[in-house]
């Protein structure tokens, strides 16, 4: 039982990680950014190329951050600017722009498995039960990852420009904010923290052009449930996570699979603002 | 009662589907096999691109999940012709299963994703989830579906590669021609007015999500029989032919042919498949690559695809194939019976309505009834809640708590279409119509709910209640039946605004600011037309208005809206005379003298 | 100062094919307080808008210290010294007084250097400061409105109907406090009004707007008479 | 293109009388795309060695071999496209190729059509027959009992968990494997399946764990399933025998330190101390140098089997299909996998190598087990 409950925490946190940049974009951009996938990819690239390079795995991520900080900021005024305006040619977009994204790292890396080296290994001992060591570590940046962006979004002005293009952004531009340059930085923040998700969950992955793919549907599920706020993704994450551990547990895994994907469509039926909670 | 417009949209299909078949006929003499093979299969999901371009390019249904539609029907011919039985029986009653299954996950589709109130956005999402669920379904089958690895070697038909390149590309050419009716004709104008104003179309009465689901539903029996050809051509079925990736690259290939273009998707479809089939082999990342860019350079940079580049090209050739400006029906008057003054119930009554957006409180209770062959101005400052008051009558879904009851019937939480059903027509104060469509087609449009619309055919008349033929007459739109609507001038837009309303023949008329930014003249005529509208004809019509003069021309009653709340109701003399409506609208205090 | 920090020359404009100003010249010296007035629907709100950069103009142009802006994005021409102040009850509801505030003035150390000069005009802000905007009264909102656009201090501020829904007591006040923004900080205020009254007591020059073209100008003091006819009910 | 073009494109299938300076074509299908692309590469350079050496020796019945490559990426749709391709439009000889089973089903269809012989060089799940296919490689039969066999005699083990990907070679095998344990006396306390893109086994290692097993088999996809599987077992601390299905060589070499220990089963390890092996790969350095790709259990029997067809050629004395299809199972070659023949219902008895990852990565061959009969593949095919 208290392995199905760390099974259920550790999960919800590495969905809210893996989800957050996807969150930001949709909140700030009111933009379904479907590259998600192949940033997290990047960010497993990251990871192999700075195990490659030598340096410490803890750093893989920070390193991710900022890679996918800057390539954000460059697609943002290359491919996502004109399509503000047509929010499901964005979809589509962006989709492309994973397919690109994935070719080019297919031709510049091959399409096989790489590795990249875990910050650490073993297992950390509960008494009755030990449990994966990084999964614990996972959860703790995770953890990390939501309060630092509750402090951004609620304790800096970028934050606070950030929520007033949210809510009314006419208004917004009219009392001074480049609202178009608060975008380019979240959505250049939205591809940073979906780099660094990539680079954290790679050491329970694999590192192939293919590996974030799985995790966009999901995550797009998530969001949409969430109805874009810190908190309520965290809570999307633990109900929708829970409930795909139990039904992979008492169930099968394969409708596993399936739980976060049929749930959320129906959530958003019964729903449409999901499990909003402000 | 075809028009004009229809028999050479007939023509021109006919003429067409008979060139493209003859093509079709000869062609496997004049190619070699490998392309033969190639096309057959191409052709298979050509036919299922159209399909999209149908619910995406035409009715702005993005979907990414008709490959599962394919996949079932190609499933279903697997499936039956290896584990129950083989014969021309057996074959009609697979491709029945697999249309009916079809038809049936498209109908819980359509139940999940297009509600009212639905978003676009949520739509698409569970055209997501539908492949990906259908996959995993069909991983989890074992031996049954054959996992990942499919089905193959099953029995079917081994004729030749002519035969089976005949009936796909006669299957191809029948569905794209009936696509190409369906899309030219009235109801196909209804498809798009869907995409372009969705809010819109419902407040005319028109059914948006039965026809979605419908549309939905044939879209999937269309996918699903060419899932069926596709398998027992080739004799073998794989999840892939059911997976989001081949949902995602039909998409591809509309957005490349050009969506909304109906054969830019299909040649596009082709196309890109036949090139690939040569290119991917040697180039396979390459190959993607370049797709890939090449589609999102089309999506930022040419949102129609390049079939409209193309056609104007071809067009300059072959000139049937350039479109000609198209040719309008023709007005008749429609046997509008003025409504008998005898109900029991008052048209239009509003009891105890309150609207609450967040915190903010618009409307705190308001109580109003309007008789028949009364008109009810509602005037009031800015932001009193007069369009709001219109909003929560003419949408259930919108007002906080309080009743509503036309004729009798209580709104409850229904959709504006719904409510429409009832006899309540709104019109709006924004003058955005169906840009793309033209001056007829709106009309046409706006007769759905009385005449409907026919699936393959436009039609040489639209039949206008003599009053919208008051409206058009004295607004000049009559003249300008086959201009888009979006080239109109403000006058004429506010004139067909109402013009449309009054087509749906309704006994309770909502009017927000009929008259703002008109000329004098287009003023009187639109206060001689609501004057007939009450006197004659017997509507109960509720106004919002500015323009206190007009007001106090037509009024029977005036209702003075202020902070959410009726601050005053009486005649027209009443009202004007009023010094606390002087003081409201001035500016001056209003709690003092109230 | 010599000539007019803002004006407009020959200005039209209006949304797509709908043309809602006609050619309107206006212009707004340093410290001096213009009332534009007229009727709905007459284009008063557009011609703010035109002004911010959130409607572009079709023809003619905005010059801001003689320099066109015309085009230039909204934020850029607040960052120039113009505050807005819209229509309607425009605060962030769902932030707190404080945060909307803050959003008033380009960086927070300049909120926190000004903060307290609300507490001459407007202490009530002061005290509701944690407060989520959206649970004020609607007078209490026009202050906040009025709060976020003097705190930024701004040379130039355009202020559409502040007055319209106001006790008279409160529609004084606004008079009060935009003498006084004026005469502290001599900035200069583009006043869209529908209130005659009070728009005249505070205006030094008025404009009629009717149908998109100004149809009278005057010295504000003498054309009480005059305006009350062009906006006749 | 004229039809007379297309006659001539149908002769030169049937290819009866080519001129003797005409290459004899060999299609190979593989996914250079797609799942199988990270092994494509060294499949396609076993069967260039082999052609090149063949052509050096003079040819088949004095004829060059030209090999054709296609992309299948590693799915049906692709490779319906590779087999039309080859088949109908370069008029192939014959089909070697490694490939995914969802590829190679949807290409049995065209090379019935175009009645092709057709060696298959992927291990797989077994039981897929056509009169025009043979298989080189490994079934459930032969892979399972050496792994089975070694932790019930070596360790014990009585209670076996199992672990799969949910697709056709993921449950086959892990079906072949509960029976082969049960028959055994052993006992299966736990079989479960992810999707085949799935990538999370946090659920499924706690039910392993609770269930306490002496030993785990599993059968995932190649490539990132089997990784992602590798470390999160690692990652959750669990030890007990493991044997792996569906690791190759070179994948565990570049696991590292996860895949240390593991027990896999295979009919080829580069550590095969046999003088074919050591030709074999000295002549492979040779040639790719540098770009070589490690040699492994799929392009082994790739190579092997460009040689199968040159003696079954030789054999019937002509390229004719239905000649060469007969003579197919009469031939035998020893190559760097000791003998192999196809003759047991379309499929071949193999030596089996038990090897354990070591450390460093290397696999270190623990055991042999000489001519494992595939069993009962394709009975209704008589040899």
């Amino acid at each position: 039982m208290s392995i199905l409950v760390l099974d259920i925490v550790t999960t919800a946190a590495i969905l809210f990680a893996v989800a957050s940049g996807l969150m930001i974009i949709l909140g700030v951009m009111k933009l379904i950014n479907f590259a998600h996938g192949a940033f997290l990819t990047v960010g497993g690239y990251t990871a192999f190329l700075t195990t490659e390079a030598g340096i410490t795995p803890w750093l893989s991520a920070p390193l991710a951050a900022i890679f996918g900080f800057l390539a954000g900021i460059v697609i943002e005024r290359l491919v996502v600017r004109p399509l503000y305006s047509r929010p499901l040619d964005a979809i589509l977009a962006t989709w492309g722009l994973g397919i690109v994204i994935g070719q080019v790292i297919t031709l510049t890396f091959g399409r096989e498995v790489q590795f990249a080296a875990s910050p650490m290994s073993g297992t950390f001992d509960f008494g009755a039960i030990d449990y994966s060591a990084y999964r614990i570590v996972v959860t703790l940046i995770a953890i990390a990852i939501g309060i630092a962006l509750t402090a951004l979004f609620y304790g800096t002005r970028f934050g606070l420009q950030a929520r007033a293009v949210i809510m009314n952004e006419t208004l917004a531009r009219g009392l001074g904010i480049d609202s178009g340059r608060v975008r380019t930085l979240t959505f250049g923040l939205g591809a940073g923290l979906a780099c660094a998700a990539g680079a954290l969950i790679t050491p329970l992955l694999s590192v192939d052009p293919n590996m974030g793919l799985p995790w966009l549907v999901n995550s797009f599920m998530l969001v949409l449930v969430s109805g874009v706020s810190i908190p309520s993704l965290a809570l999307a994450s633990l109900i929708l996570g829970g409930a795909q551990v139990a039904v992979s547990t008492y169930i099968s895994p394969i409708i596993g699979g399936l739980t976060i994907v049929v749930l959320a469509a129906f959530i958003l039926r019964i729903n449409p603002r999901g499990l909003g909670l402000g | 009662m075809a028009s004009l417009s229809s028999k050479r949209v007939y023509r021109t299909v006919a003429l067409g589907a008979i060139t493209a078949l003859a093509v079709i006929a000869i062609a496997p003499f004049f190619m070699d096999i490998y392309t033969t093979n190639i096309l057959i299969r191409a052709f298979y999901l050509a036919a299922l691109v159209m399909t999209v371009d149908i619910l995406w390019g035409y009715t702005g249904i993005l979907t990414f999940g008709q490959s599962a539609f394919f996949g079932i029907g190609a499933y279903a011919c697997a499936l039956v012709f290896t584990h129950y039985g083989f014969g021309p029986l057996w074959a009609i009653g697979a491709l029945a299963i697999g249309i009916l299954a079809a038809l049936a996950v498209a109908a819980i589709v359509g139940w999940l994703a297009f509600y009212h109130g639905a978003s676009p956005l949520y739509a698409s999402i569970i055209t997501l989830a539908l492949p990906i669920v259908l996959v995993q379904l069909i991983f989890a089958g074992g031996r049954w579906t054959g996992s990942s690895s499919g089905l193959s070697a099953f029995p079917t038909y081994y004729w030749s590669t002519e035969t089976w390149f005949w009936i796909a590309g006669a299957y191809l050419v029948l569905v794209t021609s009936l696509g190409f009716l369906l899309v030219r004709s009235d109801f196909g104008r209804i498809l798009v007015a869907i995409r372009e104003n969705e809010e819109r179309a419902a407040y005319l009465g028109i059914p948006i999500s039965r026809i979605k689901t419908g549309l939905m539903m044939a879209s999937g029996a269309v996918g699903a029989a060419a899932g069926f050809g596709y398998a027992a051509f080739t004799n073998v079925v794989a999840p892939e032919l059911g997976d989001f990736l081949l949902g995602t690259e039909l998409l591809i290939w509309t957005a490349l042919g050009g969506r909304g273009t109906l054969i830019g998707p299909v040649l596009g479809a082709i196309g890109i498949d036949v090139t690939a089939s040569y290119l991917s082999g040697t180039l396979p990342f390459l190959w993607k690559l370049l797709t890939g860019i090449a589609f999102v350079v089309v999506i930022v940079l040419l949102p129609r695809g390049l079939a409209p580049i193309l056609g104007q090209a071809i067009g300059f050739v072959i000139p049937p194939l350039r479109r000609k400006p198209p040719q309008s029906a023709e007005l008749v008057p429609a046997d509008w019976r003025p409504i008998a003054a005898s109900f029991d119930a008052p048209p239009l009554k509003i009891d105890e309505l309150i609207c609450q957006y967040g915190s903010l409180r618009v409307l705190t209770g308001v109580n109003a009834t309007v008789k028949g062959g009364e008109l009810l101005s509602i005037v009031g400052p800015n932001g009193a809640g007069k369009t709001t008051l219109m909003r929560c009558v003419s949408d259930g879904s919108e007002r906080t708590a309080g009743r509503v009851y036309v004729q009798g019937v209580e709104i409850g939480r229904g959709a504006p279409q719904s409510i429409v059903a009832l006899g309540v027509g709104r019109s709006f104060q924004n003058t955005n119509l169906f840009d793309t469509l033209t001056v007829a087609e709106c009309l046409m449009l706006a007769r759905y709910g009385v005449d409907g619309a026919p699936m393959f055919a436009r039609r040489a008349e639209i039949r206008m209640p003599e009053p919208a033929l008051d409206i058009m007459r004295a607004t000049g739109l009559d003249k300008v039946l086959a201009t888009e609507t979006g080239s109109l001038s403000h006058g004429m837009k506010r004139g067909l605004e109402l013009a449309m309303v009054l087509a749906t023949e309704p006994s309770v008329l909502l009017l927000d600011e009929p008259t703002a930014g008109l000329t004098k003249a287009e003023r009187t005529a639109i206060g001689h037309t609501l004057k007939r509208l009450t006197d004659e004809y017997g509507l109960a019509v509720v106004l919002i208005e500015h323009d206190l003069d007009f007001v106090r021309e037509i009024s029977s009653r005036i209702v003075v809206l202020h902070q959410g709340s009726v601050l005053m109701e009486g005649t027209v003399e009443e009202v004007v005379n009023s010094e606390l409506v002087r003081a409201v609208y001035s500016g001056e205090q209003v709690e003092a003298v109230a | 100062m010599s000539g007019p920090i803002l004006s407009l020359d020959e200005v039209s404009s209006g949304y797509g094919a709908a043309t809602v100003l006609h050619g309107v010249s206006l212009s707004l010296r340093a410290g001096e307080i213009v009332a534009v007035l007229g009727k709905n629907g007459m284009g008063k709100t557009t011609l703010l808008k035109t002004i911010m950069g959130f409607v572009k103009a079709a023809a003619g142009s905005v010059l801001l210290d003689g320099a066109p802006i015309t085009g230039r994005s909204p934020h850029a021409i607040v960052r120039q010294g113009v505050a807005y102040a819209p229509q309607d009850y425009t605060i962030f509801q769902d932030l707190t007084v404080e945060e909307n505030l803050r959003l008033g003035v380009l960086a927070d150390d300049i909120y926190r250097g000004r903060v307290d000069m609300l507490g001459d005009v407007f202490p009530r802000m002061l005290e509701r400061l944690k407060q989520r905007a959206g649970t004020l009264s609607g007078g209490e909102q026009k202050m906040l409105l009025m709060s976020r656009a003097i705190i930024a201090r701004p040379r130039i501020m355009l202020v559409d109907e502040i007055s319209e829904g106001l006790q008279p007591t409160m529609i004084e006040r606004m008079a009060e406090v935009l003498r006084r923004t004026r005469s502290e900080h001599g900035t200069a205020v583009l006043l869209v009004e529908q209130h005659l009254s009070f728009a005249l007591s505070v205006a030094d020059r008025y404009a009629v707007l009717k149908l998109g073209e100004i149809v009278d100008e005057g010295v504000a003091a003498e054309g009480a008479a005059k305006v009350a006819e062009h906006l006749k009910v | 293109m004229k039809r007379s073009v297309f006659l001539s494109l149908l002769l030169s299938v049937t290819a009866t009388a080519a001129l003797a300076q005409d290459p004899i074509k060999i299609g190979i299908p593989v996914g250079l795309s797609g799942a199988n692309s990270v092994v494509a590469p060294s499949v396609v350079q076993s069967a260039e060695l082999a052609a090149e050496e063949i052509n050096a020796e003079g040819g088949i019945l004095g004829r060059p071999v030209e090999l054709i490559v296609a992309d299948d990426g590693s799915g049906a749709q692709g490779a319906q496209r590779a087999f039309d391709s080859l088949v109908f439009r370069e008029g192939v000889d014959v089909l070697i190729s490694m490939e995914t089973s969802a590829a190679r089903n949807a290409g049995l269809p065209i090379v019935n059509r175009g009645r092709v012989p057709y060696i298959y060089t992927s291990f797989y799940e077994g039981k897929s027959c056509s009169p025009w296919m043979y298989v080189n490689a490994w079934v459930p039969e032969q892979q399972v009992a050496p792994i089975v066999d070694h932790f019930m005699k070596e360790f014990g083990a009585k209670t076996y968990f199992l672990i799969g990907s949910d697709y056709a070679f993921g449950r086959g095998m892990l079906e072949f494997t509960r029976q082969y344990v049960e028959d055994s006396g052993g006992e299966i306390v736990g079989e479960e399946y992810l999707p085949m893109d799935g990538s999370d086994w946090t659920a499924i290692i706690s039910k392993l764990k609770a269930a306490n097993p002496d030993a785990l088999i599993t059968s995932t996809a190649g490539g990132a399933p089997n990784v992602t599987l590798t470390k999160q077992l690692r990652a959750a601390g669990v030890s007990i025998p493991y044997g792996n299905l569906a690791v190759d060589e070179g994948t565990a070499k570049s696991m590292g330190a996860d895949a240390n220990g593991i027990f896999i089963a295979a009919s080829y390890v580069t550590g095969i101390d046999s003088e074919e092996n050591k030709t074999f790969l000295d002549a492979m350095k040779a040639k790719f140098d540098g770009d070589l790709n490690t040699p492994n259990d799929l392009s082994v029997p790739q190579y092997e089997a460009v040689y199968l067809y040159k003696a079954a050629v030789e054999k019937a004395g002509s390229t004719d299909p239905q000649a060469v299809i007969d003579a197919l199972s009469e031939v035998s070659f020893t190559g760097p996998r000791g003998t192999v023949q196809m003759n047991k219902q379309r499929h071949a008895p193999l030596t089996m190598y038990l090897g354990q990852v070591q450390e460093d990565g290397s696999v270190e061959v623990i055991q042999s087990f000489a001519n494992v009969d595939p069993g009962d593949q394709c009975p209704q095919l008589a040899n």
